[in-house]
This record gives C-alpha cells, structure tokens and sequence, in this order.
C-alpha cells in the first residue's frame, strides 16, 4: 500500500505545525537572514535569537571556536532588547506563514514574566524560554540547573502569557529529568533540548582562552550522542511533548529525534555550516516517510523499540 | 536553487582548475550564479570537508579574487586543516560555497585611486582593480601589494597585466621592490603623485598604519577586515569587532556591516 | 638560551612519573596488546582495564556505535575479576618501567576497599578508582554523581590502600568542582577526569538503539571542550594534582590541558584509533619544550593566562 | 617504525593502485612489513579520514585479498561514509594502515579443501587459495563463491586464474553460475567429490547455514566473522560475539580470537 503524501504536521498544545522542523534560537538571526536559502514557509517553525527586556551587546570577541565535529560559542545574548525586536524585527516576519516562536531570557523572575507579557501578540506563535544558556553570569545557568527555579520562571511565564510556553533545558545537568518534570509541573506546554554543554578551548601560543569569554557553549554534531540520550530520557518520563535539539544535521537525524520521543526538532548549528538544511530536511523528510510508505509523522514519533 | 531576484547563493560548484605553489593555491570554481552579482571586496564561505563529512565543520570564508564568465577564482594560503583540504582537492570535483558575502568597497569618482594590499590581502585587489578602472576609465589606479618576500607575490603575478594599471610593490626580505614596508609606497607615492582615495587590505598593523595616515592626511580609506566567522551571513553573531568612538558602544559584525569598512569606524 | 634536555618529569603525591603522559583505562588493554607499537617504558604510566571482584562477562554486543568525532562505548566493564588479574595480566606487566595503575570499580564500598587492600603489592604505582563509568546499573553512576557517597568511596580506598589514590570523576554532573573537593576532603592524592559521558545512537531502520545496553559512554575529539573546561574548574579549586581525560590525540591537546592545570594527561580513544599515539605524544611534547624552550614541563602546567 | 621482530605494524603506505566499478572498489597498498608475515584470513584496519581530521573516527577493517612483494591487496564495497573516503582516494596517497591482525584459516593437512565465500566474504579467498595451495601441493582445492548477481563478482574475475583452483559461482539472480545458494554448490560438490574441509566467509545465515551443514556431515568448518571494532589489536573489548556453548557463558572478541572461529566455537 502506497501514501498519497504523508502527513508531516504535529502539535504542540493547541498549536498546529505544518511540519516538526524548526529552526534554534541563535542559529537563524530573525529569519530573513536565511530568505535567499530557505523557503521559510515550507518550515514548521522559526525559533528566533534570544530577546531581553534591555539591549546588550553581547561578549567581546573572539566569540566563536571551530572544536572538533562542532564550535564553541560565547556570544553574550547579543540582541537589540524585546521594544526594537517588536518594532523592527517581528514586522518583516509577518509575511510568513510558518510559525514564530520568540525565544527570551532574563535575569529575573520579572523580567521573564515582563516579556512574556509583552509578547501576547498575535504574529506570535509560541514563546520559548531560555533558561540554559551558559553564557551569561547572572541569570542563566543558575535557573537552568535548579530544579525549584525552573519550576518558578516556567510559572511566572505561563501566568503572564497566552502562548504556548516552552521551557529550553540546559544539558550541564546531573539528572535532566528533574529539570524536565520542573517545567512540566510549573505548566510549560513543552521542553525543548538541548541548549550548549559548557566547553573551553586554549591557544597555546597565547595560553589564552581563546574565547574572550573564556568558555563557551558546545554545538554542532559532537554532541549529537548526548542530546538524543537526554530526550530519550526526558520523553519517558514527561507528558508534555519534546522538542528535541542538538547536532542535528540529516534526515537520519531527524528521524532518530523521533523515534526517541521527540515530537517536534530544532536545527542549530547546521543552518550555520548549511544554509539551505533547514528546508532540505523538510523535503528529506517528506520523502523519507513516502519510501516508507509511513502515512503519518506521527507514527515515527516515540517509535523507538527496546 | 532556482537563481531569480536572489542576492545570495548556496551552490555546488565544479573545480575547474587548482594550482599551488608551496602553501599558496589558486583555485578556480564554476558558480555562475555567485559571480553574477558579486562586487570587489565581497567574499565566500566555502566547505572544506569531504561530501557528509563533519570535520572541519565550519566553512572557510575566502575574499573574491577574480570573476570572469561564471568562473570564481580565489587565491588561499594554507594555514590549517581547511585550507591543506582545500589544497588537495582535484579539479572536476565539487565544491560547496556560499556567496558572495558581505558589502564591497564602495568605488568612489575618484581621480587617484591607491589600492594597498598585504600577504594574502592582496588578494580582493584584481578583481577591485578591474571594478574601478571600468567605472572610471579615465582615473588613475595605482596597486601597491607588499609581502614579507618575493616568493609570496607569485601568485599575484597576473595583476601586472591588468591594463591601466600602476603597480608597484615592496617585500620586508627586499626579494622583490622596495625593500620595506608598503605604507612606505603610498607615502612615497602620494609625495610623487597626489593625494587619493585608499584602499586597504592585509595583516592588522599594516591596516592600522594606513588608516592613520590617511586620517592624517585627510584622504578616504577603507579597510577589509578579518574575524573568525561561522555562518558569513550575519546569523550567529560571532563575527564581532570594536569599532572606533563614532560606532557607539555595540559591536561591528564583519560579515554583514563588512568585511570593508570605512576606517573612522574601526580607528579614529 | 637553548636547554639541553627538557625535564618531563611530574609527581603526584610521592610518585614520581618519567613524564605526564598515561594511558586511559580500557583503551590500552593490560599493556601488552601496544607492545608493537609503543615503547611501553618510554610513558609516565598505563593505566590498565578496570578491574573487579569477581570476573564480569560485559554487555551483549553492540557493544561500540561511531559518531561524529567520537564514539560511543557499553563494554560493561569486562574483566577476568581481581585474582585472575593478579596472576596472569600483572607479572607480564613486570618487565616494563613504566609506572603501572590499575583502575578498580565495585557496587559496594566493601568490594572498592578489598580491592584496594588487595592491590598493595609493589609492581603497583597508584590505583584509580572508577566511580563514573556510565554503563552498569548498580554502582557507577550512583556513586559518580553524589558527593557524599564519593567522600565515603574514597576514605574507605585510601583507609585501604597504601599506594596514591587517584579518584576518576563522572562528568555527567552538574558541578565537577563538588565532586573534586569531595574526593579531596576524602584523601584523594589525585582525581582524574573525564569519564565518558552518557550518550545514545538509534538505527532507524531496526528502531532500536545502536547499542545493546542502549545507552553508552560518548569519548573522542568530540568530549575535548567539554573536558579541559571541567579540567581548567577544577583545577582552580582543588589542591591536589589533576589528571586531564578527554579526546586528547595531539600534542597541542596535551599543552591545551596542561596549561589548564593538569599535572599528567591520559590518553583514551586515540590509543584504538591511532596505536602508537601514546608514544608519539611523549616524543612530541618533548620536542615542543625543546623548540619553546622550556626547560620543565612542570612551567606549563597551571600556565593558563586569563 | 623498525620492524624487528613485531608481529603488527602501523605504517604509512603508499597507495599504487585503486579502481572501482560502480561501488566496488581495489585498493594495492605498499606496506611491505605487514605484508611479510600476514596469514590468509587475517585482516587490516585502514584509516578512513584525511590526515588531521577526526571524522570518520575509526579504522576500517579489511580482509587481506592478496599479498604480493610488498604489496598489500584490499577489495571493499562502498557502504557507508567510510568506504566513500577510501573510494576517493587517489593513487600516490599515503594511508595509514594498522596490519596483520586477528588469526588467519588454520589450513589442514587434507585431502580437499572448500573455500566457500558469499559477497565481500570472497575477498580473503584468493589469498587462502594461494595458501593452501602451497602448502599442499597435491591436494584438490575447490572455490565456490556466491553473489547476489553476476556484476558483483567482476572484481573477483582474477581467482579463476589461480592455478590447481576450481572455481564454481552461484548468483542469486541466475545472471551467472548457478542460480541458487553457495550452499547448493557445495552440497553437489559434496556428492560429487567427497567431503573435505570447509573454509567459510560470508553473510551471518549464510556461514550459519554452512557450518550447520558441515556438522551434519561431519567435515571441519571454520568460518570468518565480521563485528564492528574500534581498535582491532584486542584493546577496546568492543567486538565481543557470543559464542556456543563450548565456548562457556563469556564472549569471543573476533579481532583477537577471530576473526577466524572453528565453526562449533560459535553455533551448536
Ligand atoms: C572576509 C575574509 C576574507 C578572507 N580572504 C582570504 C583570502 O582571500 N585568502 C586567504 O588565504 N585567506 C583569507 N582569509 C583568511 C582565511 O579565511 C583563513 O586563512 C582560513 O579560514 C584558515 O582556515 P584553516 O582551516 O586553514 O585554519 P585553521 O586555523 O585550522 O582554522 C580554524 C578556524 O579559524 C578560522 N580562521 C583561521 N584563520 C583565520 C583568519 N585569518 N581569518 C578568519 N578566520 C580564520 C577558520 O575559518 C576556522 O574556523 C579571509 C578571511 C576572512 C574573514
Ligand atoms: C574482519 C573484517 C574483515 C572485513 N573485510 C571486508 C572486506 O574485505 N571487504 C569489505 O568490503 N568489507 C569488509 N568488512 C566490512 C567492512 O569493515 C565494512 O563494510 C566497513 O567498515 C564499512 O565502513 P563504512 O564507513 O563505509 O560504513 P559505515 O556504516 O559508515 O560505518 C560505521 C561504523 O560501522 C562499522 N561497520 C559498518 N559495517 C560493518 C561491517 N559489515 N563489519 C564491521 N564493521 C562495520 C564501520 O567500521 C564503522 O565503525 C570486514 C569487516 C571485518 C570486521
Ligand atoms: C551561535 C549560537 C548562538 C546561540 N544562541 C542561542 C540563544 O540566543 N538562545 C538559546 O536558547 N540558544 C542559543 N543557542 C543554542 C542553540 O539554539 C541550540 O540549542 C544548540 O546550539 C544545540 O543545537 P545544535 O547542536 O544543532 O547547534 C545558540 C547556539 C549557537 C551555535
Ligand atoms: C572502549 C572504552 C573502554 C573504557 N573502559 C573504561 C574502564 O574500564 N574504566 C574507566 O575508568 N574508564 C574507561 N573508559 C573511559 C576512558 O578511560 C576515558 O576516561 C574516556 O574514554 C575519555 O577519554 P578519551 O576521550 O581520550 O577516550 C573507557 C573508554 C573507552 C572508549
Ligand atoms: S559570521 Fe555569523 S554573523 Fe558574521
Ligand atoms: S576491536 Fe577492540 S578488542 Fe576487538
């Protein structure tokens, strides 16, 4: 028995996705930057860079490291604050008919429930909160490795918004399924993961860091392996759907997120190495589940035998 | 991908020609659609891995040396793993590049034009040269390429032959030219010749101590920076500089707001 | 001013090792297997297979899965058990001058402290005591990842042991820097990290994991960032030597993780990999003090700038 | 590396020759000292990525074809990243070869031999031929190599050439020889000549199928087993296989105890 063409959409509490890919926060500017690469309609969702309540400026340079099948990274959460992204930036998006998803960190509980308030708009699909990233002192890696601040950021958010809200996990973590059940019990819709695994590289001519930075967020298909055992981990044991992140590069990838319980994936660094993945992995898809004659995405999702 | 109205291109391009003359190669790349629109000063990103390969995972962003009838061509040294894979590759094979990248130098009605190129900075100057000479075939333009000695200039042989052209050029060994530094030549020049408008390519200092003379000497230049980069295309912010007190407090990202930028925003 | 010959020498507690390089636990077998391609007495120490009470069989195969730059091990520790070890892998050790380590595992306090008292026999340099492989479900991970029960582990050990005793810590933690003081405060004369960290590959074809025992421990280039950063933090904080572990192949990753504090190195992966490795990283670190002229690698270590 | 006295080496070897017909490929390879002691059934791990790059991480293994004056013969199908990089590999290269391991065919004192190989598992049987021939002069020695289909077995045209060897194929498809099983041939070569001892390397059901034939039949059988390795030189335990009962409730490791097992160590 053939399939006419398969069924590529999921969803994540209300919110329908034409299809599970989407873009990762950080690694895809605002979208338009990839509109000569990628049809951005064809995408399920466009995860855009990290917004807080004021500017900032990010790190001093050098900010990025090429590490072995991967790249370090310390850009500080360079980002033009939540008033001039609603401005400039979220209008040129509108034209597109995949799902937005703004992506927002802060320092405090107000501040988190500050802009997710602010981002009660319509063009707006879903609100994703970074709770991981390694990069910025305050902040940051303190709310995503305690269990208890997880489960208050994820509260305060979903209080104040009227999104879908998806709590980013950090993967420097003993036990990533505390953090997950955290979320889920502080009401987040999802859990994305995996943010960055904190990581150094030295020039020894220097014997210098050689992020300014000093460490930096890891990425890219190194750490594929740990990602995919994290939301494995985390699929068993949460409800709420999983969205899963980390080194994901081809449509065995994709595929292997699935079948590990993830309803939904992020592309990261391959849009950097990659321009055009993003839809590549769509189409790839699409197709991979016609040769296999699988009627519904929905099918590959937590498919995995033990 | 299909080529309409687009300004930039991800393109599987064929090698059509390779050379390298100890650690520095040439090589050539059919990708008609990137040399349509690509303007001196722009570069590309290109993949130096094999086909499905992770490592080296980033590409490797080159300045455009020359376009001509669809056919690419950069010039590279190899310094580390992506350029020796790069050097190895053979003609007929593919390449994955991505551009062109980045703003051009912006080509001024200038009477005298100095184009200061050093070591491997040299290397956006051919195509600039031809750019300017065609939209101001009656200006002088003057090429000064430096290079720590005569062996590095080789494989820039072929820019004498640009027509209109006055080149002139120095090595810090004296193997070739002047025997000193190439601000020596422009300072020597503009005695000789005038004042003109500059522009500048190659090693930090060399740039640095161009910009200030031009400052001083209150003459247009412009600079062609490098930075690490991972995406070339203004997404990941990791292409970060300082610029100088008129850029305000931020940073400059090279690959969007550059790789040419005007001095005063990098140094006052 | 040239130097004449480097000093490479490095020690740890009251042992002095010919020079900082070693080889990692279960990537060298029990040192005869590299007789053909390494000059055993020209290394600082092997590090043998770990060993236990009582012989282990191991996991089913697969047993290992490539991934990108890196690979993904379930061996599941096996061994032919302590006495077998003592008669028939430890006299062929004999004739070599190389420092020999052999790395101890157990599920119970009990089973670490026999072995410990049982391996006081005078071939024997230090012991290493693997609280952090990832692949067996008692014991391991458990005692890895919670500090008291390290603390216990290793007052138990050096109760036990009159040789230097070197703790191997788990990466799979959220502070490295805790595990490492608890070692510390425990009587460790050394810890040594990094451990695998516990990561995942699926077959998308069969559905199923790659691996067997489904999940395994993740070594290579891959681990190097993640490795030097927890090296280089808990370098800062402890007062006994570090013994870096991660994706070391080169002599630039021997200074990188020399600079960040570590006393002595191992070498893991590379061993399979590339066999004469672990030579070729003695003779080439020598060589880089002779070019830098340096005269002793101990003015490398701890050498980071920041 | 000197070479006194070692039973393994890794070397850089010279590539001297290389084809492929559509994906599958020959590589020769001058590694003298490994090839003056390897034995017939014994293997090579090769190294799959350009020099300095981590990725493929790990050696390929390779089944000796044939060994000649230095000369090392591997013949591989390209299935996967790895074999692709070998594939692309071009004469004159240097790669990194980590030989002789594992423990070649014990050859017998007998009468007559069956040499029965399926698909890549024809690859050691050249050499096992050559072998046995010189170390029984007299005896019948028999080739029945299988195939799913008559272009896989192109590259093995050679074998026929092997003098005192008798050479018969199947394919699965009929496109060559009989159009059946490896096994039918050796059940008629049975009937036909008389038993004789069997040396196997194959798919896993086929070798299963094979040896469950040579126990009911009463005739030795030793078979080549294939695992994933990450070290081959018995380091890393990664390559365990669970054996028969004989072997005891532990594992085999193929690239120490194999990858040659008499047949009754692995079933029955
Ligand atoms: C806009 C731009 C144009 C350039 N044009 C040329 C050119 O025409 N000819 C030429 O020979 N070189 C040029 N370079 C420098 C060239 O990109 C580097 O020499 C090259 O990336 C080194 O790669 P590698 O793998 O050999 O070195 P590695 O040291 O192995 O590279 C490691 C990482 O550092 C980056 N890196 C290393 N050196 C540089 C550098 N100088 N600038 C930027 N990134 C670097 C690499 O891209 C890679 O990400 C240019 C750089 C930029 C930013
Ligand atoms: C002792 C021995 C002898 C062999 N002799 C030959 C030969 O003469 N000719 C030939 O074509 N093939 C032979 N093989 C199989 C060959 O090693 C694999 O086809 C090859 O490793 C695939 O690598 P890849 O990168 O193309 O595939 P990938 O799927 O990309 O490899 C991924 C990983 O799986 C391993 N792997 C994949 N398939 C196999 C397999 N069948 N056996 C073992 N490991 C595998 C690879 O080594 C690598 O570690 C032999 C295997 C062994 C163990
Ligand atoms: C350059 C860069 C910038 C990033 N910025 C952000 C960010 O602003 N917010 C965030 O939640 N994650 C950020 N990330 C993390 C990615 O979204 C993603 O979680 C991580 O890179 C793992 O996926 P990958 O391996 O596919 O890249 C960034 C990653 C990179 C490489
Ligand atoms: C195949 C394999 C087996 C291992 N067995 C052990 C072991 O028995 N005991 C132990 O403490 N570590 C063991 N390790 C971990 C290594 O000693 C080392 O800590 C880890 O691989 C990281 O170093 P690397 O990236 O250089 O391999 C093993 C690693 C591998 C790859
Ligand atoms: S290199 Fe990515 S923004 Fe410039
Ligand atoms: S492959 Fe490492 S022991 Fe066999």
């Amino acid at each position: 028995m053939g399939v006419s063409r398969p069924d590529l959409t999921v969803t994540i509490g209300d919110w329908l996705l034409a299809n599970p890919i989407m873009t990762a926060s950080g690694t895809f500017g605002y979208g338009a930057e990839f509109a000569d690469f990628v049809d951005l309609n064809r995408l399920g969702a466009i995860v855009v860079k990290g917004i807080s309540h004021k500017p900032r400026i990010g790190n001093p340079p050098p900010r990025i490291v090429e590490t072995a099948c991967g790249m370090l990274n310390a850009i500080g959460l360079e980002n033009p604050g939540i008033e001039k992204f609603l401005t400039d930036k979220l209008p040129q998006l509108k034209k597109y008919t995949c799902g937005i998803v703004v992506n927002i960190l802060g320092d405090s509980l107000e501040e988190y429930g500050m802009l997710a308030e602010r981002l009660n708009v319509a063009e707006i699909a879903a609100i994703e909160v970074n709770i991981s990233c390694p990069n910025v002192k305050k902040g940051g890696v303190a709310f995503g490795t305690d269990a208890k601040m997880i489960y208050d950021v994820t509260k305060c958010v979903r209080e104040k918004s009227n999104k879908p809200v998806i709590i980013k996990l950090s993967p420097n973590v003993t036990d990533i399924t505390a953090m997950a059940l955290a979320a889920e019990e502080g009401g987040a819709s999802a859990v994305s993961l995996i943010n960055t695994i904190l990581g150094m590289a030295i020039d020894i001519r220097t014997r210098r860091p050689k992020l300014a930075n000093k460490v930096g967020g890891l990425s890219g298909p190194a750490v594929k392996p740990i990602a995919l055992r994290m939301v494995w981990q985390v699929a068993q044991r949460v409800k709420v759907p999983v969205i899963g992140i980390g080194g994901i590069n081809t449509v065995e990838d994709v595929v292997e997120f699935l079948l590990a319980g993830a309803t939904a994936i992020q592309i990261g660094t391959a849009n950097l190495t990659n321009p055009h993945v993003a839809e590549e992995l769509v189409v790839g898809l699409e197709k991979y589940l016609l040769e296999n004659e699988i009627a519904s995405v929905k099918s590959v999702i937590n498919g995995l035998l033990t | 991908m299909t080529s309409c109205g687009k300004a930039k291109y991800q393109l599987q391009g064929e090698i059509k020609k390779i050379s390298c003359q100890d650690d520095i190669c040439m090589m050539v790349i059919d990708v008609p659609e990137i040399c349509r629109g690509a303007k001196a000063g722009q570069f590309v990103m290109v993949k130096a891995a094999e086909e499905k390969n992770n490592d080296p995972l980033l590409r490797r962003p080159f300045s455009i040396h020359r376009v001509s009838e669809g056919l690419l061509t950069i010039i590279f040294k190899v310094v580390g793993r992506g350029t020796k894979n790069l050097a190895n590759m053979k003609v007929s094979r593919l390449v994955d590049v991505v551009g062109p990248l980045g703003n051009g130098f912006q080509i001024f009605k200038e009477q005298r034009h100095y184009l200061v190129g050093g070591g491997m900075g040299i290397a956006p100057m051919h195509y600039l040269a031809e750019s300017i000479i065609k939209q101001n075939p009656r200006s002088e333009v003057v090429a000064l390429l430096g290079a720590r000695t005569a062996k590095e200039l080789e494989v820039f042989g072929h820019i004498n032959a640009l027509p209109y052209l006055l080149v002139k050029i120095s090595t810090d060994d004296g193997t070739a030219g002047h025997h000193g530094l190439v601000i020596d030549l422009l300072t020597q020049s503009v005695a000789e010749r005038g004042a003109g408008t500059v522009y500048c390519c190659g090693p930090w200092p060399m740039m640095k101590a161009i910009a200030m003379y031009c400052h001083d000497n209150k003459m247009s230049c412009q600079v062609s920076l490098e930075t690490i980069m991972a995406c070339g295309i203004g997404a990941c912010l990791g292409c970060a500089v300082s610029g100088s007190a008129v850029t305000g407090d931020g940073y400059l990202h090279v690959c969007q707001d550059g790789p040419v930028f005007e001095a005063g925003k990098i140094w006052v």
